[in-house]
């Protein structure tokens, strides 16, 4: 089965319905969508915004491998990842990933799959704008961002 | 060795205090821990984003690669802190 | 952590954004959005249709209980579930979960939950109408559907 | 016992040709077992459709059961193929 697979770096915000209407219209064979839609936290009013910076280039092919690679062990049909850039407030958008395919197995377990690494691959760092008017500290990397991948025997 | 374009992001960048540069990589320095070490020789900047290399990350020519790979011909290497998108 | 949980059953289409920006609009404590939708595929082109009857009454309530059960074992902080009925045609929606969470391995995973209970739960059945013009057969329940509740212990 | 509501669904309904019927369980039709036995005793239809009584599944009063569960006082029994929603 080939996927197709789009991934684009973006400052814009996206429109998950758009994305699933681009990823169905006109088949007969998807069975099955999952999206992920990642959202700014205020952790409990602290935040003002999350700044993303990322690595041009190098954020779309890893990004694209990491979807590829979830192709490769999934019959999916489709996989959109869109990532964000930018200073995001509380509430807004950061990340989208949308897998389709016939039974919704594979659509769930791709989805995953392509977020856990993606987090953890991707080349993108978050850091804190207080509420209090103070810039925070750099997001730390989580332990369990890396047990996650476990489970897909990386 | 030619030229070589690093990059530096997020909090290596900030205490760098730049974003890019280029540089003449020494014929000796032949692995990304080697590079580490001899950048963090190169000032205070340095030695401070480097203090913990085990944490930094590397790309060479935007692949994620370990401390002890070679450099061989890659013309653009970058270092940051792990990850924290999506 | 409380979650409001929203499950409908109806005749019509659904909108998957909408269903996203009401649970997650005017809150800073969400931090990941899984949504699954199920289409109705056409075999292939052998088929013109699906026939979805259900047992009013009997599948609000039961897809509740699955939904209360999801809930129950992660930390989500809304579920939505829509499950269409009556005649659709390939391409056409048939069932809607969301789930949202601070973080995203519950939403993932209670949105998974809550499909393969209601898979093998929710009192619809499919009828198959085909291309060539006849009324085929109802569909079958699958063993795999059964497989996929052992993964949750049931 | 008093009045009972029976509703059929999906195949079970097209071979028993109704979709609701209301009965009088008698006294030794304790359980939904019992209950398809006897049903299945009351024409061709019914034989047809139960002839295969341990795929039928069963609700009392919206709730799942299996067929050891006593009738009890439900109000509502509903005999239907294995779902296939979703």
């Amino acid at each position: 089965m080939s996927a197709r697979i789009d991934v684009r770096i973006q400052r814009e915000d996206f429109d998950v319905a758009a994305e699933i209407a681009a990823l169905t219209k006109g088949r007969g064979d998807v069975g099955a969508v999952v999206t992920f839609t990642g959202l700014c936290r205020d952790e409990s009013g602290a935040l003002s915004a999350l700044e993303l910076e990322h690595y041009p280039g190098m954020a779309e092919e890893e990004i694209a491998r990491v979807a590829q690679a979830a192709a490769q062990r999934w019959p999916i049909l489709g996989a959109v990842a869109i990532h964000r850039f930018g200073k995001l407030a509380p509430g807004e958008n950061i990340v989208l990933v949308a897998t389709t395919s016939p039974h919704r197995a594979a659509a769930f377990e791709a989805a995953a799959f392509i977020m856990d690494f993606l987090k953890t691959r991707a080349p993108f760092w978050k850091k804190e704008h207080r509420r209090d008017g103070g810039v925070g500290d750099w997001v730390d990397a989580k332990e369990a961002d890396d047990a996650a991948l476990r489970r897909w025997g990386a | 060795m030619a030229a070589v374009k690093l990059s530096y992001f997020a909090w290596v960048r900030e205490r760098i205090g730049k974003t890019e540069e280029t540089i003449v990589v020494p014929e000796d320095v032949r692995d990304v821990g080697q590079l580490i070490d001899w950048l963090s020789g190169r000032g205070e900047e340095y030695a401070y984003a480097f203090e913990n290399a085990k944490t930094i990350r590397a790309a060479l020519d935007r692949k994620h690669v370990k401390h002890d790979a070679p450099l061989g011909d890659a013309r653009e290497i970058a270092f940051f802190p792990p990850m924290t998108g999506g």
